[in-house]
């Protein structure tokens, strides 16, 4: 027993943090860390009310007690971008979050028991890998019925599938490690030694994986959003402020340009994290992870 | 007259633990229909001497002293005139020929790549070309063969085929680095066989690159051996193996299968931490104070015989 | 050994396949003769200047006149119908020169002599009975429209209706675009629907591209009234409102409608262009889920919603002057609209006070009011094909949070709208007020308490006998008396809350002449008598 | 060879059913599709109608509402396996000849992406890999990186504004000439041409280490005619296995961008018909788009066989 505790994880220690020294990285993380600061402290930061409309004041054009310019309604451009970063990065944590739940339970589960269940699991992921993600998920929106939860639902039934890849694989290599062995004869539930060890080992590939996702699942939220399957009036979403931007592309352009401003600056921000974070795992878990 | 003459060769590397010294001030000559080994424990620099002859190491490093090549510096001429050279004057043979050829263009199409840029043929009378080639280096029905992939040939003939590619423009040197590692016995046989035939049927200069003094013994006229970063014994195939001086070269042959298979003790030194004075003290059953704090010059002991060694000094 | 070149052969062959199959299976279906896929107008086809280029709002799902009337009666102008309606919505003879009332139910038409269809046929009873039963077969509302029981050939130019009851609306109702008179020689696809329609109108069907949503017409040399001075007019399917306004602001088409509202402003300033508000004979209008056991059964909370609009900002600054704020049920230049009625002015004030008077309190001071313990809070839907109705739907979410009733705005499908509305919610629609140039079409079925309309199950005894009255009633200024005394019912009962009139935005290049707007069309109409003059004149 | 063709056929046959059967369930989750609603809009085309009893079963017979899902599934398939696929309840045309007019549209637009992003990607993934840490590698690396986080959507708009208002240089919607297919395929293929450019770049610098182009330079060649005679077909290996990966993104923002330029295509249609819940439409769409994506996938396969001679398709 203390022999087997002494034993450090095989694969992978504390999430690396020498990452932290690339500058990208640096500046991704902060830029992160902005966002979420916006997203909290909303009500402080934004001059004015959200949804508070001023009709008689529609569509001016940005200038100092609107710097984003107010929108068809008069409400602040501005404001709604802040309410929005909450909306959107809420909403994608939910997607990731339902994602690698769904993505670690069935990668684990395939990989532990194997045989049949195995076999079944991973044509499954096959399949879902196959199908056209965008498609299949406006198809779930539209029937379901617009909203930001079903969107955010939908998009989460199909973002599961590369962590199942990643914790199968890690599963798949751990169980041969002898210490699991040792474990189970001592009699540990054969649930309680799964999530131990594997979740412990996965947290750096799913990390890695899950800021890169966080990124896609903004664009794809906004996306929906875009095409009025998203969020629905008055709730602030880039994606549906930029479709009512669309309407008034030539008077109002500043409808359109700041809330895409604000999802390329997040998804960039995500993006160069998760590169980061990639290129600081050690080359097994990268290539475990590529595959 | 000498075909290559290199005076005082220094090739240092700038890697991101330290200066690597893989050529550190070497001598050598070669003349004309003249075969010279260079052997030496791998890792001793002696593929970088020869890459550094065509100049093909990589941008970060730094080359100093004299290459000349029919008395002109091949260090001083631009990229055009080197890229005449290449190939042409002088052409090389690489170690594992799978990887040193294109795994998804045709052997021909490789094969065929010297006489278009050389000779400026069209393709179909390169392909002719390359047929005959491919008969000189004896494969078996070469019209057919052509059209194959490098991994759909054996290891015999995908050496070959690297030296049917060496020796498409008649170049005057050929410098072979270890051509038979690798190969099986019997294959090596052949192969050391054919390259035997060639160079003296079509007199052209080899510098055989190899730690294998078995090949070194079949194929060459004299010996250089190398010491991690410089020579530190030249001499008549015959009089080396009569009459080694050097201690390393004494162990070396020791170590052979002829000679009772006595290892030597030690490691030959990593190139980035050299040791001081003479680099074989550590391992030298001989080493004396003064081994430790000089570095013993080239010392002439015998007709066309050197040695880089206090003992004889 | 399978070299390469096979390889490469074969994957070629597998997309030129797949194209091919896809090309030729899509000429199969696609019977008319339809120009090449990519019609490119040239600029020469403009040049003739005797060529209009109109850019069309919906998708042009077909060219069949009995279901698809108001495109191909009123922008096509490919057939006519028996009735015509004048903008003031007064009817005028079209097809028949002349109509009598026989008795109670029936009724005598007397065509116009002398009209040939387009493929030179001659227009008779007998086509008009057989094209009028076809648009009863097809489409099931024109014959709740019309109450039409039968059709008799009195001779070769007069024909004999029978109605199921008696019906004033009659001769109006045959001017409903559906009952659009097209030949029997019409081409059809195997399904029976006309593809290639054969009218008597004055532009002729030459050919429809279904890829680019592309309609090509020629004049009607031959047409029975004044012949039009345009050669040849191309309908284009722009549905994409952003795409409408630039297509015309760059000369892509010559005239379109309903254009976004932020370009309203900068395209009147535009040089080269002239731009149109009119209002149309359609309502924005706020329904209620259901007038009993709900907020609404009181007279009051209706009222103090109405008072809590300000139809005035959302008509001009929301609607950037697309909407015309509302007064009665129907808009004032109608014939029979009563023009003296004095509609519900914005005061929130009075709305506080008539919601304080129903007995609506804010107790828990967060601004929702409650009653019996129940907030005011409700859901407001509405879709997405009408542009105006989504901001519109936030306006009025926030003018009646300022008087304490909360409202949350959902955007879906009309049909879903069905399945997730309460009693409890509302619902902002836009409805067509005079599909058939008569009060009784609107009124009756909005207002009597068996209107197909009136969902919200408002029923009022007098409103009822009123509405049946007026449709027996032949005597024109009888008629007037009652539909004015309905709509002052309609008006100060008010069970539902008619926000503004729809205004057409209608934008054409300078050079556009002769174009007037009439009122009666679904969204807008063309007219035979529009030319392309020089652009400065 | 053909083992290996078939066996990718069998899996894209698969996906195309797999797609077919969940968007059938997924499509039966609308609620209150009944068979009032199909001919309030089907039949009538006004909503306020309500049928009578009798249209109302006829309705069901016709669309087999009343068996089970899978059943009604098994009907739907056995019709589309003979070309019909149903009609719209729009426009009241056949679903196949609605989906087969605008078919090319989106074949074009897709391949018109695909080639404006190859085009400029693997050039600019060579050069800037052959001059490493220059002024252009630094350029193209940072906008490869901002256009794979802008929305294409959002770059859609962009375009507009700049382009056919301003300058008023290209059409602004529309299906017609070439000049209208420029900004919608940029606006596309951006994203695809980004990663490509990254990924080249990589590829490129992976194969310039190896030993063969070491023995290409001993034969006397110059950097050029390395570039293009051994670099290039070993580097699009891994390009085009990511290639494969692209197209369902591809697909995805045909959609989007359909909508945005007014483009007569199936991504327009589907979305259209998404707003106006006309289900036969949906689900011909989609598996329409299914069939494209694995088609494309096959051909992607297949490329492989062409460029690296290595993989031996018997063995598989």
């Amino acid at each position: 027993m203390a022999y087997w505790f002494k034993r450090k994880t095989i694969l992978a220690d504390k999430l690396p943090l020498h990452f932290l020294k690339q500058k990208s990285v640096a500046i991704g993380l902060m830029v992160i860390l902005g966002l979420a600061f916006l997203a909290i402290f909303a009500p402080y930061l934004a001059p004015y009310d959200p949804v508070e409309v001023d009709l008689y004041n529609n569509l001016l054009p940005p200038s100092w007690e609107h710097p984003f310019g107010t929108d068809n309604l008069g409400r602040d451009v501005l404001t709604r971008v802040i309410y929005a970063t909450k909306t959107d990065i809420l909403a994608s944590l939910f997607i990731v979050g339902i994602s690698v739940s769904i993505g670690l339970f069935i990668g684990i589960f395939a990989g532990y028991y194997g045989g049949i269940i195995d076999k079944v699991l991973v044509g499954m992921m096959d399949t879902f890998l196959a199908l056209p993600e965008i498609i299949l998920a406006l198809v779930l929106v539209g029937a379901l019925g617009p909203g930001i939860f079903n969107a955010a639902l939908a998009l989460s039934l199909f973002g599961w599938v590369k962590y199942a890849r990643v914790s199968r694989g890690l599963t798949l290599s751990i169980k041969e490690k002898e210490f699991i062995e040792a474990t189970k004869a001592v009699g540990f539930g054969d649930f309680y030694l799964i999530a131990r060890h594997i979740v412990q080992n996965t947290v750096a590939p799913i990390t890695t994986l899950a800021a890169l996702h966080l990124g896609h699942a903004i664009l794809s939220l906004a996306a929906l959003g875009f095409l009025g399957l998203g969020a629905q009036p008055p709730m602030p979403e880039w994606g549906a402020m930029l479709n009512e931007g669309r309407v008034f592309l030539r008077v109002g352009w500043w409808l359109s340009v700041f809330p895409g401003l604000m999802i390329m600056i997040t998804v960039l921000a995500f993006n160069s994290l998760g590169d980061g974070l990639r290129d600081a795992l050690d080359p097994r878990m990268k290539e475990v992870m590529m595959k | 007259m000498t075909l290559l003459r290199i005076q005082d060769l220094k090739a240092y590397f700038s890697t991101g633990d330290g200066i690597v010294k893989a050529v550190d001030g070497v001598n050598l000559e070669i003349g004309e229909n003249e075969t010279l080994g260079l052997i030496g424990e791998t890792g001793c620099g002696k593929t970088v001497l020869g890459l550094s002859i065509l100049r093909l190491l990589s941008e970060n490093t730094k080359v100093e002293g004299k290459i000349l090549y029919r008395g002109e510096d091949l260090l001083k001429l631009n990229e055009e005139e080197m890229r005449k050279i290449r190939g042409k004057e002088i052409a090389m043979i690489f170690q594992n020929p799978l990887t040193s050829m294109n795994p998804v263009l045709t052997v021909g199409t490789q094969i065929s790549e010297p006489f278009e840029l050389h000779k400026g043929l069209k393709k179909k009378d390169a392909i002719k070309k390359v047929i005959e080639m491919l008969k000189l280096v004896r494969i078996p029905s070469p019209s057919e063969r052509i059209k194959e992939y490098p991994h759909e040939f054996s290891g015999g003939m995908r050496q070959r085929a690297m030296i049917a590619m060496g020796l498409a423009c008649e170049p005057s040197l050929i410098i072979a680095d270890e051509p038979t590692k690798g190969l099986d016995v019997t294959i090596q046989a052949q192969v050391v066989e054919l390259m035997k035939e060639l160079t003296t049927s079509t007199k052209t200069s080899m510098l055989l690159i190899t730690h294998d003094l078995g090949v070194a013994a079949e194929l060459c006229d004299n010996i250089a051996v190398m010491y991690p970063g410089e020579i530190v014994e030249y001499a008549d195939i015959k009089e080396l193996f009569k009459n080694p001086k050097h201690p390393y070269t004494q162990g070396f042959l020791d170590s052979l299968p002829g000679r009772g298979l006595k290892p030597m003790d030690g490691m030959s030194p990593s190139l980035i931490n050299l040791p001081e004075g003479c680099k074989f003290h550590p391992r030298c059953p001989f080493a004396r104070e003064r081994c430790k704090s000089m570095r013993p010059e080239m010392v002439e002991v015998g007709k066309n015989h050197f040695v880089r060694c206090f003992l004889y000094d | 050994m399978i070299t390469r070149r096979k390889v490469a052969i074969i994957a070629i062959c597998l997309v030129l396949l797949s194209s091919i199959m896809a090309g030729c299976i899509e000429k199969e279906t696609q019977e008319p003769a339809t120009t090449p896929l990519m019609p490119e107008i040239t600029p020469a086809a403009k040049e003739a200047k005797k060529t209009l280029v109109v850019g069309e709002m919906w998708s042009i799902r077909g060219v069949d006149p009995a279901k698809r009337g108001s495109f191909v009666k009123e922008k096509a102008m490919i057939v006519d119908t028996l009735v015509e309606a004048n903008p003031d919505f007064t009817l005028r003879p079209g097809l028949a020169e002349s109509w009598e009332q026989i008795s109670d139910v029936q009724w005598k038409f007397h065509l116009r002599k002398g009209v040939k269809f387009h493929d030179g046929t001659e227009l008779t009873a007998d086509t008009v009975k057989w094209s009028i039963e076809r648009a009863l077969k097809i489409n099931p509302p024109v014959k709740a429209v019309t109450m039409i029981k039968s059709i008799e050939v009195v001779d070769k130019n007069t024909l004999l209706f029978t109605t199921e009851e008696p019906y004033a609306a009659f001769p109006a109702s045959l001017e409903y675009p559906n009952l659009g008179i097209v030949s029997p020689t019409s081409g059809t696809d195997d399904k029976g629907i006309i593809v290639k329609p054969i009218g008597t109108g004055p532009f002729k069907f030459e050919s429809f591209d279904v890829a680019t949503g592309t309609l090509y017409l020629l004049r009607n040399d031959d047409y029975w009234g004044k012949k039009p001075k345009l050669e040849k007019v191309i309908i284009k399917e722009i549905p994409d409102p952003a795409s409408r306004a630039m297509s015309v602001e760059k000369g892509e088409v010559d005239f379109t409608c309903d254009v976004p509202y932020g370009d309203i402003e900068r395209l009147k300033t535009t040089p080269g262009l002239k731009v149109e508000l009119h209002p149309t004979a359609r309502v924005y209008q706020l329904t209620f889920g259901n007038l009993s056991g709900t907020p609404y059964s009181d007279e009051r909370v209706r009222k103090a919603i109405s008072y809590a609009i300000d139809r005035e900002v959302i008509s001009e600054r929301t609607l950037h002057g697309c909407a015309e704020p509302a007064i009665g049920p129907v808009i004032p230049t109608i014939a029979w609209a009563n023009k003296g009625l004095k509609g519900y002015s914005y005061d929130p004030e009075k709305a506080r006070d008539l919601l304080a008077e129903a007995g609506w309190r804010d107790v828990d001071g967060d601004g929702v009011l409650e009653k019996g313990g129940e907030e005011f809070s409700v859901t407001l839907y509405t879709y997405p094909q009408r542009p105006g109705l989504q901001p519109m739907a936030e306006a009025i979410q926030a003018m009646l949070k300022d008087v304490g009733i909360k409202v949350e705005v959902r955007v879906m499908d009309w049909s879903a709208i069905k399945e997730h509305m309460t009693n409890k919610d509302m619902k902002l629609s836009a409805y067509a007020l005079a599909m058939v140039p008569d009060p009784d079409y609107y009124l009756r079925r909005t207002y009597h308490s068996e209107g197909s309309y009136n969902l919200w199950g408002y029923s009022n005894p007098e409103m009822d006998s009123l509405l049946e009255e007026g449709l027996k009633t032949f005597d024109p200024d009888k008629r007037q008396e009652i539909y004015d005394r309905v709509q002052e019912i309609a008006l100060d009962e008010v069970p539902l809350i008619h926000v503004a009139y729809y205004k057409v935005a209608v934008v054409m290049r300078d050079h556009v002449k002769g174009f007037v707007f009439n009122p009666i069309a679904h969204d807008y109409m063309l007219n035979p008598e529009m030319y392309i003059g020089k652009s400065n004149d | 060879m053909l083992g290996y063709i078939a066996k990718r056929t069998a899996i894209a046959v698969f996906v195309v059913f797999a797609t077919s059967a969940l968007t059938f369930f997924l499509l039966s989750l609308i609620p209150g599709e009944t068979a009032v609603t199909i001919i309030q809009r089907v039949f009538v085309g006004d909503v306020t109608y309500n049928p009578s009893q009798a249209e109302i079963e006829a309705t069901e017979q016709i669309f087999h509402l009343g068996n089970p899902l899978w059943m009604q599934y098994l009907y739907w398939l056995n019709n589309a396996l003979h070309g019909n696929f149903g009609t719209s309840y729009i426009s009241g045309r056949p679903v196949l000849s609605e989906i087969l007019v605008r078919l090319p549209a989106t074949v074009e637009l897709a391949i018109a992406a695909t080639i404006l992003s190859l085009v400029v990607a693997v050039p600019l993934g060579m050069i800037s890999a052959a001059r490493q840490n220059s002024k252009t590698d630094y350029l193209s690396m940072a906008s490869a990186t901002f256009f794979i986080a802008m929305p294409n959507f959002w770059l859609g708009l962009i375009l507009i504004l700049l382009f056919s208002l301003h300058l008023d240089l290209l059409p602004v919607a529309g299906y017609g000439g070439l000049d209208n297919l420029i900004l919608p395929a940029i606006t596309l293929g951006a994203g695809m041409m980004a990663v490509t450019m990254r990924l080249m770049r990589s590829s490129v610098l992976e194969v310039l280490r190896l030993d063969y182009i070491t023995t290409a330079r001993a034969k006397g060649m110059d950097e050029k005619r390395i570039m293009y005679r051994h670099v290039l077909k070993n580097a699009m290996i891994p390009v085009i296995t990511v290639a494969g990966l692209q197209l369902g993104y591809l697909l995805g923002g045909t959609v989007i961008v359909e909508t945005i330029f007014a483009w007569p295509g199936i991504g327009k249609l589907l979305i259209d018909s998404i707003d106006a819940r006309d289900i036969p439409i949906i689900q011909g769409c989609v598996v329409f788009i299914a069939i494209m994506f694995s088609l494309l996938n096959l051909l992607v396969d297949l490329s492989y066989y062409f460029l690296d001679p290595r993989i031996k398709y018997e063995k598989v």
